[in-house]
């Protein structure tokens, strides 16, 4: 009341986790806050192997893509509202 | 254009009549089953096939586009299962219909390589323990040496 | 063992139906056509097969043999059609089961290749001349600068 | 009458003839008359060679196969009955 701020969502990017990904964190996705302005996919991922030491060496050999796009390099952003799929090396076949 | 990831049942026949209603020379058509490998786990049952679905039929697409412009393929049939497979069942066809035999093998063998490679598709491996005979107590010396079984 | 020379049409996916009744990992099958082949006689319509019956087969069966003990060939399709086969028609299906993929394609590629080589089968091409457009008769040039045919 | 001399059949050798070498002769077969010690195949074919000449190019890439086996050598004989199969090379697939 008399407050001109209006709730918004807190601003994420949910991070989507396959195969050896999900076994190693223990679930298949997880949503990380980020600034409104996005983070660097390194810094994020980063964060992840702090957070979850199995999956350090699978983020090294993984794949990463992003809203349904292959991301060249890790050096590129992720915004609130994206989502960053984690692929550990196929095995289709 | 036919690639598929679905977790229905695959038929090597139906990719085989796919390929056969088109005009070309040759046609080669791979099937992958699912093995009873030996791991350090036991014997493998089954194998869980999971997909990141979008990037996976767009990369499947790629690969087809590829082998039209290589191998000059006029058809190519690429398809995969998902979920829980069991021993014996199919987890993958790969199908190329080409002018010439050359091609159409050179082209079947780059799509099942490239699609292991860079098809976002997994296998989590359910094995079960091999069950091993038990070591048999020790006998008495006089049965053991007594018993004369043939065999 | 299924090795067969035939005149009764060929289908590939009844080749795939009896190799993916069979365990194994991987299956191969190369399937060959009749193609509309421009030759010095005009466009190929149909292919007459003969072969020499008896020891087609026992070459065939040999081949199979050697699937078998080179690459682990499990089980091993070799058909092959004789009499007049139109363009489209199937004319051979080589189709081996092996443990994996990389044996299962060299198996392939290896079948078709001896098969061409050292079974007593052979093709008589029929060809139509090519009709081509008849040189015109010169025309009065009014006629031919005054009708405004479009395209 | 009188003659102790059974009629038998003139001693022939069955040439058997596929694919461009049926062409070359324009019959799918020929029966040759050889001695009944049978004669070499080499020496057969040479005969065959001047009789058909259009057939001797062929003769020479052609394999034989004698009574169903294949010959390792043109050295070997055919005897009276035996079938001599002439195969110009191979084209099925």
């Amino acid at each position: 009341m008399g407050s001109k701020l209006v709730a918004r969502p807190t601003p994420r990017v949910r991070v989507l986790l396959f195969a050896a990904a999900r076994a190693a964190v223990g679930q298949p996705s997880l949503d990380r806050v980020v600034p409104r302005s996005g983070v660097r996919v390194d810094a994020l991922l980063q964060q992840l192997s702090s957070d979850y030491p199995k999956l350090a060496p699978l983020l090294r050999s993984s794949r990463y893509v992003r809203n349904g796009r292959y991301l060249a390099s890790s050096r590129g952003r992720v915004r609130p509202g994206d989502e960053l799929a984690v692929h550990p090396p196929y095995g289709g076949g | 254009m036919s690639v598929r990831v679905s977790s229905r049942p695959l038929r090597g026949a139906a990719a085989m009549e796919e390929l056969e209603s088109r005009d070309s020379g040759a046609i080669v058509v791979f099937s992958g089953r699912v093995r009873p490998d030996r791991t350090a786990a036991g014997r493998v049952v089954a194998l869980d096939y999971e997909a990141h679905r979008g990037p996976a039929l767009a990369r499947l697409a790629a690969l087809e586009r590829t082998a039209r412009r290589r191998y000059g393929a006029r058809h190519v049939v690429l398809w995969h299962r998902v979920g829980r497979l069991r021993v014996g069942e199919t987890a993958v066809i790969v199908g190329v219909a080409c002018g010439h035999r050359a091609e159409a093998f050179a082209a079947g063998r780059f799509l099942i390589e490239e699609l292991k490679a860079v098809v976002p598709i997994w296998k989590t491996e359910r094995a079960r323990r091999v069950r091993r005979p038990r070591p048999r107590p020790s006998r008495p010396a006089a049965r053991s040496a007594g018993s004369g079984r043939a065999r």
